[in-house]
């Protein structure tokens, strides 16, 4: 049994890896989606360990949120791998639990950092956050603030913050109103790559030259490597999907075959620029 | 000036101030955007009298009572209870002060049982606060045998006909036995049988003492229960007489202002061919095998009790309940009733019993009420309504019927129920229909309106429609048709020709 | 709100003497056959797919549990807002209000294990669990008020005072830790949303205060003053005030009971969960009022009963464990769900009015 | 409600005659007051706070074409819902449609430049622009007549009927492409979300599309049969079908059409993202919805007119744009945007009652 926190593009990615793993080691699979909710997250691994799956494998909707779920699946005697986002309970997982994941903080780190370095550590800067609800929308937002703290990048100031609630479309609005309200960016730094699109749209609308303006996002999908080969986006953030789908649904499979494994295998983020995008192109 | 609730606890207490009048209303007024529905009224009601009003549609009548029964609150003048200066500020302060009100427009509540819309906000409870279903049943049927009314008090109201939700709203006024009881048009829907029943049931409270506001449209039952007659024009008071020193004719003068011939000799007109023919037709449990034709320019008139099914054949005729057996042909031709669109499609047209459920779009204004139907076939070019000819028309229509209003673009909501019950005619009539049945038709309808009306339908008739009109009133039933169809328990026990025909012949069919 | 089309070839005056077989007895049915459904289903599945493992449906347990305890707060939601619906209004705030209520209550739960607990400083943690509690039902049930008092005093339709509420709670939600989650929880506290076991059967505390819930409203609204003038109200406002009923502070009442609720569900949710997301219950408002209807609660008002509501919330429960005992992929889930939820009323409603024809 | 202009029809009696302004005017003054609001918060903030820029709210072109522009496609939907909303019905699929509408439309309008193209071994890349129009306004009014066919054959509540659809539709947004977006669309099609220049001053296409939408079913609201029929049915199912209209194929025309103009702004809203999401859509049922009401439609039926639910949806936008303008942190967005619905309602209801007794 496989809980997914929600079916935006990037998970939607790391769900296929699960299902290519499994159908590779044919290890039938049973997905659900949880909406982002962690109740409704916590009934579906009820709903697994009364089907008596194999292994549970899990994308944890809050990280913070996941003690419940170990415990049942523990007393339950059935493996739970969590995959993608890493848990608080880490270290409670027990013989039975373990996780692939690659630690949130990255993303938005890396994302401001390479930022930071491009603008040279100064000026007016937008942020555009996802839905509010959401902890990697927290988390990545809070990211750039830390980084924007550090000396290097003091000079940049955040002149407005806006939420676009991961939505493209929402996004060009947020992005347009900005214009409209004068601001002049030297950058924008969207929680993820569906809304640096739309910022970038937004900007073209209204005549401005990409060269001038420095946009990033997370999640390096196709469509935003695209726009970062037309040149519009500079900087985006790119996690293994597929590879930690893989590796979890291996992870789970070792646990119920009750084998020793490594009980944390840790995917870093890796940077994506102009300059390496070519060997991401391939990969999501 | 005492307020609500210390009178309220007076009352209780069983002292009861010996003033002359139950209720004195001095100088009250009460405006409505472009209507003075009152101008400056007076009234007084005895105790142990039954006091009826008397006006046009649109008089301001049933405006004073709910002025009364706390549901307005008037724009100046003042009210004196059992001699004492109050105010109303709601209905609940009427009720706890001893005034109950059967309104006009019937008011219950349709998904909930009989019992529990009488005895609402007064349900008899144990001593857990919980209700006592069963005792509340006991006293409903305590009621009802009291006031010799035959409904399962277990029934939901809203499968009751008009005539017996009029039943229940009148059991449930007379449950609060309070000192006054206001009455507005009871008997609109109700047959002779009932009306003299509840004449019974208004001398009884009389008796004991009690004070009736009776307001009808209906001249011989006004001589019949009334003691004093105040009668309204125009939202002015015009005269209160004892209805013993008064004849038709001067009351009608006081409303009207003017002499008319209250009752409408029909034309004597050629009868055409069938136009209408109904075979073997029935519907489960409500009637069975009803046959009869209907020729051009006929009036069939419908009698029988109430509940006898008059309104179901109607329904049933017009596609509204289709028939569970039997057949339906216009000029020969065999027609499925399925829908009413089919009926009208064959140049039917139905006004129904139920003005509020089943006729009036309340939110909507005169104009749209009026056009509704004839935008069927008539007056739309491309789809679109040809509005200015539509509204010239109706106005014109509303006009003969004299509509009380100030446009029409009056939301309907706002007519009195008798200029409502107009709009709905003209509704019908602009369909320039060739098969015409209407259910009830003058119901809530003045004098003056109510001969108007016979005289168009008369007029139809001549011009060879075939009309079929259910009336539970005598008169007009004998007035109006040329054949009587009398019905009883769904059942059709005899026709009557006009010449043969009487009340004491329609009753004994009528009640076998 | 909901006018729904006249049924053709029902009388006017209508004429269908109304038996009094309670209303439930068919969606009771509806619910029986959905079983049996997934119980067939599942056996054929055995048979043909070898590497599925062949066990009943029912006959299971943890998931009787679960089928219970996945809708038990969606549940306590329903049982309010069935009111709410009798009375002809209805409440799409309930689930921004578990959101927010929720956040509250587990702020006021964490254990001192918790470095980074909202009132540290304050030095509220460890604190005993009836605070939380307690402050849960309050703010739900003000919120509630605030519900009604618009509704009542401003007369606006309750649809559009309840969305307002609806958007704001939910920004309240995201605002009292600025989106952070709430965790961490002291066991004292989360041991409402856990299970006790009765003779090797787990038995889920939220279920236990569902049924409770159910039932003491259902007596509320059947034997009670309380529940005539709500069914009063929805029925027919215009006769409801000319029979005396104060309908404002009536239903003040009732939104606040809802709200009440709402709270309850909010805080058996944080226990739960073992934190509090501003992101809980999203949603949750549109399931309530699905089950409220499936139950046979009519949206014109005036119409419904607890009963119906909670054999409404128990199928919404089979839907969804039925879906992963099958192993119906995620995508088809949603679209089946829909199809469900309508079928269920299509069924129930056709039922019924078989049954009055035929009465 | 009143569609004849009061002018017409002589005074049949001696009564005075009423003045009649029509609804819109009252929320017309909402909005005007609530832009005047903004401007005057922007003048004192700017010589408040010294590094925020001084500007007008209104005055200024990119603002303005934005206010409409990022509601033109709720407006779009609340044009349709309001004929729903009239009927005495209402749409909760409309935000679905969009989502599974925009996918499929997007699917079809791909440019041959991106190897992953839904339909590139069809070889269905790079078609005209029409195609994906022309499928994705089928597909709605496909979608919104299941709605119209549900209510009106079975008989069950709009509110279920569409809240099934809601859920099913969204489900095949999911289903059809397996949660991947499709992107990279051909810019024949993305065309139409774009703005053209009219003297320096931005027109977003979308908006002409709303504007134009608007205008034609306004007039068939207040000029035609179907629109007579619409507010009939709303004011009085029972007395509409004794009045010989044929409720059911009504319904199914009006759900049609509120499917078709869901289709339209799908259309509209893939343009503008220039891709196609499963997710695109939610919630946009809701902002619908409040539209309406906020322009004056009951969601009692029988009431309503287009006109309104325009100002309504401009008030929307400018709510949204004043925050933006005002710097108004994102948390406390949410929570006023709320309070502004309401308190739009709660104005607009008072000032009506005030002229109705006034006049
Ligand atoms: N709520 C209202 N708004 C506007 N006008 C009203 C309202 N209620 C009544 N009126 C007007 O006040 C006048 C008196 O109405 P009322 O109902 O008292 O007449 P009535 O004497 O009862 O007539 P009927 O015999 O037909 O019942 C009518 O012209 C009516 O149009
Ligand atoms: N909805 C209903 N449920 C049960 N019985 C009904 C219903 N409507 C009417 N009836 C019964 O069917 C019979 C016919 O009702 P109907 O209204 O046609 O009688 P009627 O002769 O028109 O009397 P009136 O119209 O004056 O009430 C009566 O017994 C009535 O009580
Ligand atoms: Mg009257
Ligand atoms: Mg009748």
């Amino acid at each position: 049994g496989v809980s997914m926190a929600n079916s935006d593009t990037f998970l939607t990615v790391l769900r296929k890896g699960v299902e290519t793993a499994a159908a590779a080691a044919n290890q039938p699979v049973q997905i659900e989606i949880a909406d982002d909710d962690v109740s409704k997250q916590l009934s579906q691994v009820q709903n697994f360990i009364a089907a008596k799956v194999d292994a549970i494998i899990v994308n944890a909707v809050d990280t913070s949120a996941t003690a419940p779920m170990t415990k049942a699946a523990n007393d339950a005697g059935i493996p739970i791998v969590y995959v993608n986002r890493r848990p608080d309970d880490v270290d409670a997982l027990g013989p039975k639990g373990a996780f692939v994941a690659s630690d949130e903080k990255d993303s938005g780190t890396l994302e401001t950092m390479e930022i930071c370095k491009l603008v040279g550590g100064k000026g007016d800067i937008l942020v555009m956050e996802g839905d509010l609800a959401n902890q990697a929308a927290v988390q990545r937002t809070k990211d750039i603030h830390e980084v924007i703290a550090t000396d290097a990048c003091k000079g940049m100031r955040i002149i407005d913050e806006q939420t676009a609630g991961w939505d493209p479309v929402k996004a060009q609005d947020l992005m347009t109103n900005w214009i409209a309200a004068g601001h002049k960016p030297v950058a924008v730094i969207a929680n993820n790559d569906n809304m640096a699109i739309g910022a970038i749209n937004a900007m073209k609308a209204a005549g401005w030259d990409m060269k001038t303006v420095v946009v990033g996002g997370i999640d390096a999908t196709q469509e935003a490597l695209a726009t970062m080969k037309a040149g519009d986006l500079d900087v985006t953030v790119f996690q293994d999907a597929a590879g930690q789908g893989g590796g979890a649904v291996k992870a789970a499979i070792a646990l119920a075959k009750g084998e020793k494994i490594d009980a944390k295998i840790m995917i870093p983020f890796q940077l994506v620029t102009p300059a390496n995008m070519g060997d991401f192109m391939a990969k999501n | 000036m005492v307020s609500p609730t210390t009178m309220k606890i007076v009352r209780e207490s069983g002292a009861v101030p010996g003033s002359e009048y139950l209720l004195e209303v001095v100088d009250v007024r009460k405006e409505f955007p472009g209507v003075v529905a009152l101008d400056n009224v007076q009234f007084k009601l005895r105790r142990g009298t039954v006091h009826a009003l008397m006006g046009e549609n649109g008089a301001g009548k049933s405006t004073l009572m709910k002025i009364v029964a706390g549901i307005y609150t008037p724009d100046s003048g003042s009210f004196k209870l059992r001699g004492q200066d109050i105010q109303l500020k709601n209905p609940l302060d009427a009720l706890e002060n001893g005034i109950a009100m059967i309104h006009q427009e019937l008011n219950l509540m349709g998904p909930m049982s009989v019992a529990e819309n009488i005895w609402i906000r007064r349900e008899p409870t144990n001593r857990f606060g919980l209700i006592n279903h069963g005792e509340m049943q006991r006293r409903t049927e305590e009621l009802f045998t009291r006031l010799n009314i035959d409904i399962d008090p277990t029934v939901e109201v809203r499968s009751l006909s008009v005539a017996n939700r009029q039943m229940v709203e009148i059991a449930k006024a007379v449950s609060f036995n309070s000192d006054v009881l206001i009455m507005d048009e009871p008997t609109s829907a109700l047959t002779e049988r009932e009306v003299d029943h509840l004449f019974r049931i208004i001398r009884a409270l009389k008796a004991e003492g009690k004070g009736i506001i009776y307001i009808t449209h209906k001249m011989n039952e006004l001589f019949e229960i009334a003691d004093e007659v105040s009668v309204f024009r125009d939202g002015k008071y015009i005269a209160t007489k004892q209805s013993g020193e008064l004849t038709r004719d001067e009351i009608i003068r006081m409303m009207v202002g003017r002499d008319i011939s209250q009752m409408f000799p029909k034309l004597i007109v050629p009868i055409g061919d069938v136009v209408l023919s109904v075979k073997n037709l029935s519907l489960n449990g409500v009637f069975k095998d009803v046959s009869f034709d209907v020729r051009a320019g006929e009036i069939l008139g419908i009698a029988g009790l109430v509940g006898s099914g008059r309104s179901n054949i109607a329904e049933t005729i017009f596609g509204v309940t289709p028939a569970s057996a039997g057949t339906i042909s216009i000029n020969g031709k065999e027609i499925k009733m399925s829908e009413p669109a089919i009926a009208m499609a064959n140049g039917m047209a139905f006004l129904t019993e139920d003005r509020k459920e089943t006729g009036c779009f309340l939110l909507l204004d005169i104009q749209e009420n009026t056009q509704i139907a004839v935008l069927q076939n008539k007056y739309v070019k491309y789809g679109f309504v040809q509005q200015a000819q539509l509204a010239k028309d109706s106005n014109d229509m509303a006009a003969t019927l004299r509509v009380r209003t100030p446009d029409m673009q009056e939301p309907i909501i706002n007519l009195s129920g008798g200029n409502q019950q107009k709009v709905l005619i003209s509704r019908w009539l602009l369909t320039k229909p060739r098969i015409l049945i209407l259910d009830e038709p003058t119901r809530g309808i003045d004098v003056g309106a109510k001969a108007e009306i016979h005289r168009l339908v008369s007029e139809l008739a001549r011009d060879g429609v075939a009309v079929i009109m259910i009336s539970s009133e005598m008169p007009e039933v004998l007035g109006m048709s040329d054949r009587i169809m009398v019905i009883h328990e769904g059942r059709v026990t005899g026709f009557l020709d006009r010449s043969e025909a009487d009340q004491v012949k329609i009753m004994e069919l009528a009640s076998h | 709100m909901s006018t729904t089309t006249p049924e053709t070839g029902k009388s006017l005056t209508g004429i269908t003497k109304v038996r009094r077989m309670p209303p439930e007895v068919s969606i009771l049915l509806v619910l029986f056959g959905m079983i049996m459904v997934f119980e067939m289903l599942g056996w054929f599945k055995c048979h043909w797919d070898p590497n599925s493992l062949c066990e009943s449906f029912v006959a299971n347990k943890q998931r009787l549990s679960i089928i219970v305890l996945q809708v038990a707060v969606t549940g306590i939601i329903a049982v309010g807002v069935t009111q709410v619906i009798i009375t002809g209004g209805v409440d799409l705030s309930s689930g921004s209000m578990v959101g927010f209520v929720a956040m509250v209550a587990a702020s006021l739960a964490q254990a001192s294990t918790n470095t980074r607990a909202v009132f540290l400083e304050q030095g509220w943690v460890d604190l005993n669990p009836i605070i939380p509690i307690v402050a849960g039902l309050a703010l739900g049930a003000l919120l509630g008020l605030c519900n009604g008092l618009l509704i009542a005093k401003t007369k606006i339709p309750p649809f559009i005072a309840t969305l307002g509420m609806m958007v704001s709670v939910r920004g309240l939600a995201k605002w009292y830790t600025l989106g952070q989650p709430v965790a961490l929880l002291h066991e004292r506290f989360t041991w409402f949303g856990q299970s006790f076991d009765v003779g090797g059967f787990p038995v889920p505390r939220p279920v236990i205060v569902f049924i409770i819930v159910a039932i003491i409203c259902h007596i509320a609204l059947t034997y009670t003053r309380y529940g005539k003038f709500t069914y009063a109200i929805g029925a027919n406002p215009q006769a409801a005030r000319v029979s005396g009923i104060n309908i404002g502070n009536h239903l003040m009442k009732v939104y606040a009971v809802a709200g009440l609720l709402s709270g309850l569900a909010a805080v058996m949710t944080a226990a739960r969960a073992q934190s509090g997301q501003p992101g809980l219950g999203v949603g949750y408002e549109l399931d309530a009022i699905a089950a409220a209807v499936i139950g046979g609660t009519s949206l014109a008002g005036g119409v419904g009963r607890i009963s119906g509501t909670f054999i409404g919330t128990i199928i919404l429960g089979v839907v969804m464990s039925g879906f992963t005992f099958l192993k119906v992929g995620a995508y088809y889930q949603e679209i089946v769900k829909g199809i469900i939820i309508v079928a269920a009323v299509v069924i129930d409603q056709h039922r019924q009015n078989k049954r009055r024809k035929t009465s």
